[in-house]
């Protein structure tokens, strides 16, 4: 069995970078190969995997097998969860923002009855579906939250005008899924997105989700 | 003197060369031999051919018993180790030998499985049935009694030879072995989820129907004064310039909330610091700061 | 990019072995390689590791990247921890499971003449080597046991079929006579019985079946 096999099976089965030292343990006390032997067999062992979509790389706690980093968009797609849902609470909060804005926390919370978690906050700062626009002038001076144009832009609204009234909102019979534009003119201007939306179906749309 | 050839389980256990491979026990012979009793009763009769001075030291014993994954592979054992067929097995004399092996377990008192006691008692059966008289002819439905435990041997056989197979294959973890190759630089883009207009409007939907039942059973209403909510709509006009004259009611306060909101309206549009306008007929009412600081 | 070395990076990052469907579904949905060219690629990519410690296997649940068996010598000392071992009565449990799927608790000890012990088959379910398959229709409703992929994965199989076949069973056709005790005379005729057997031997055929 030549040196160079041993190593590579050896780094392969690793769960961890192997160094010289590790690479020379696993053979009987007396049969431990020199460092230079090792390292000839670690520079063939590099050569062969040149055209491989693996290399292998010493790090800084020994020599280990690695994915090409130009792999990276074929393999990322191996680890990508599928999208999860946003919960409830964050689409009420999303909601209230919306509609209620600019608003505080402690106004969101009041509303919903219950606590606002920091995480549904920092999802949609993140997501850059609200921003702070203001701060209330009460002690503690809170944000004041409002919607973003990349929520008008997510939700194909060219202006918050365009989402149906409270009233509406609140007749329970109403189709939400077919919600009118508020007026003739951004009616149109809507009826315009639509078509060509069906042209071209909107990239961001999640078949599986509209599906469920 | 030790007379092995009285006993098939001294022979077999003091010869030392077993072919069962797990079953390779060399026993020194003690140097004094015990008088011991048989006790095992098979088919209600005491069980009595054991040699007298037959003594093997119970650890060892055990070992060698617990080689055994039960009756049946006792009784490959006993068969094969005398190169016999199943099909053509001595019931008289494995019988014997079986009963011989029990019966130490039983005076060594070993925790012997009942499925022991089972396959003698069953051994002992078909022994008796083989010698009957002849001249009770046997019919042709009447199967041979061997028949059944010869089927029961070869299909444990087959099993038994199907396991050892099994261990020889090359296995994960002992043989093979899975990779582990970094991944650490590959970078991922977690997609998003998607959200849709509807979702949103059905969670706010939800939000305002539990609001109304809040303020139908809520006694004791928020205070709230007219000042207060004109500061507030101020502030909100100041951020943004216009406001859907709708947005300034908060719906959860019920009627007496909307009052004030309306009153609060009212009285900055009066005071002049915010403007009500209405873009066509029958369009939504926009409120719009009077006073642009910038 | 070729689809080979698309195939190999994707094959060393996943953690389990990948069938043809989860390699397809890596690429987006237009994009999506055809079964016969990805099966091309894994040929090409088995070709390539030739020479090499590990090799392209083809198990249960997919393809994977394995180290080689010759080199378990190796490899083995990397872990401190001896590799299982299993008792023969599981062994044989597993044996027969595998080979008389679905079967019962109550028919495998009639098999084996032994009581299984609970452990036995916790320690399968645990391996997830066995699962319950379906519920017998007789008094108690026991459980049906039969393997999974898993188990087939951790023997190194593709497929059920690669088990060995069970040794053939002999007619069991005894002339009721007395073959005892083991004189001469009846170890003669003894043999004759058996020559003739034989002479005709019809393995397939259950002794209990001819007979009944």
């Amino acid at each position: 069995m030549k040196l160079k096999h041993i190593v590579e099976a050896l780094l392969f089965a690793s769960d961890k970078p192997m160094s010289l030292k590790a690479l020379q343990e696993v053979f009987p006390e007396l049969e431990q190969p020199q460092s230079a032997d090792l390292e000839t067999a670690l520079l063939e062992l590099t050569e062969d995997y040149d055209s491989h979509s693996i290399e292998l790389k010493k790090v800084a706690s020994g020599y280990r097998f690695q994915v090409r980093e130009q792999m990276s968009p074929w393999v990322a797609r191996l680890f990508e969860e599928k999208p999860a849902r946003y919960s409830r609470a964050l689409l009420e909060t999303l909601a209230i923002i919306a509609y209620r804005q600019p608003v505080t926390r402690a106004e969101i919370e009041d509303i919903r009855g219950v606590v606002v978690s920091s995480n549904i906050i920092r999802t949609l700062m993140e997501r850059e579906w609200i921003k702070i626009v203001a701060h209330k002038e009460v002690p503690g001076r809170p944000g004041l939250y409002a919607t973003t144009k990349e929520f008008l832009d997510h939700f194909n609204l060219s202006s918050l005008a365009q989402l149906p009234t409270l009233q509406e909102i609140q007749d329970v019979n109403l189709p939400l899924k077919e919600v009118e534009p508020l007026s003739q003119a951004t009616r149109e201007q809507s009826e315009t997105e639509q078509s060509s939306l069906q042209e071209t179906p909107n990239p961001e749309t999640d078949g599986a989700e509209t599906q469920a | 003197m030790l007379d092995t050839k009285a006993n098939p389980v001294a022979e077999e256990i003091f010869s030392g060369t077993s072919s069962h491979q797990d079953a390779e026990l060399v026993i020194t012979a003690p140097e004094t031999a015990q008088n011991i009793a048989p006790t095992i009763m098979v088919q209600g009769s005491a069980f009595t051919d054991l040699p007298e001075d037959l003594y093997i030291p119970p650890d060892a014993l055990q070992v060698f018993l617990e080689t055994f994954e039960g009756p049946l592979d006792l009784l490959l054992y006993l068969i094969r180790k005398q190169n016999l067929d199943i099909m053509l097995i001595p019931i008289a004399e494995i019988t014997n030998q079986y009963i011989a092996y029990i019966a130490l377990m039983d005076q060594l008192q070993l925790d012997l499985a009942a499925e022991y006691l089972v396959m003698a008692a069953l051994l002992a059966e078909i022994k008796s049935r083989l010698l009957l008289p002849r001249q009770v002819e046997i019919t042709d439905e009447e199967e041979d009694p061997r028949a059944e435990l010869i089927r029961r041997l070869q299909e444990y056989e087959r099993i038994k030879k199907a396991a050892e197979e099994l261990d020889e294959f090359p296995r994960l973890e002992r043989d093979v072995f899975e990779l582990f190759v970094d991944t650490r630089q590959i970078t991922v883009v977690r997609p998003l989820p998607n959200v849709e207009l509807k979702d949103v409007l059905q969670a706010f939907r939800e939000v305002l129907q539990r609001a109304e039942q809040l303020s139908h059973h809520q006694i004791i209403k928020e205070p709230l004064s007219v000042r207060e909510r004109m500061s507030s709509i101020l502030t909100q006009l100041n951020t943004y310039g216009t406001c859907l004259f709708t947005k300034l009611f908060t719906f959860k306060e019920g009627r007496h909330g909307v009052v004030v909101a309306f009153l609060a309206i009212l009285e900055l549009s009066k005071e002049g610091l915010i403007e009500i306008i209405q873009d066509e007929p029958f369009g939504l009412l926009e409120v719009r700061s009077a006073v642009r600081s910038h």
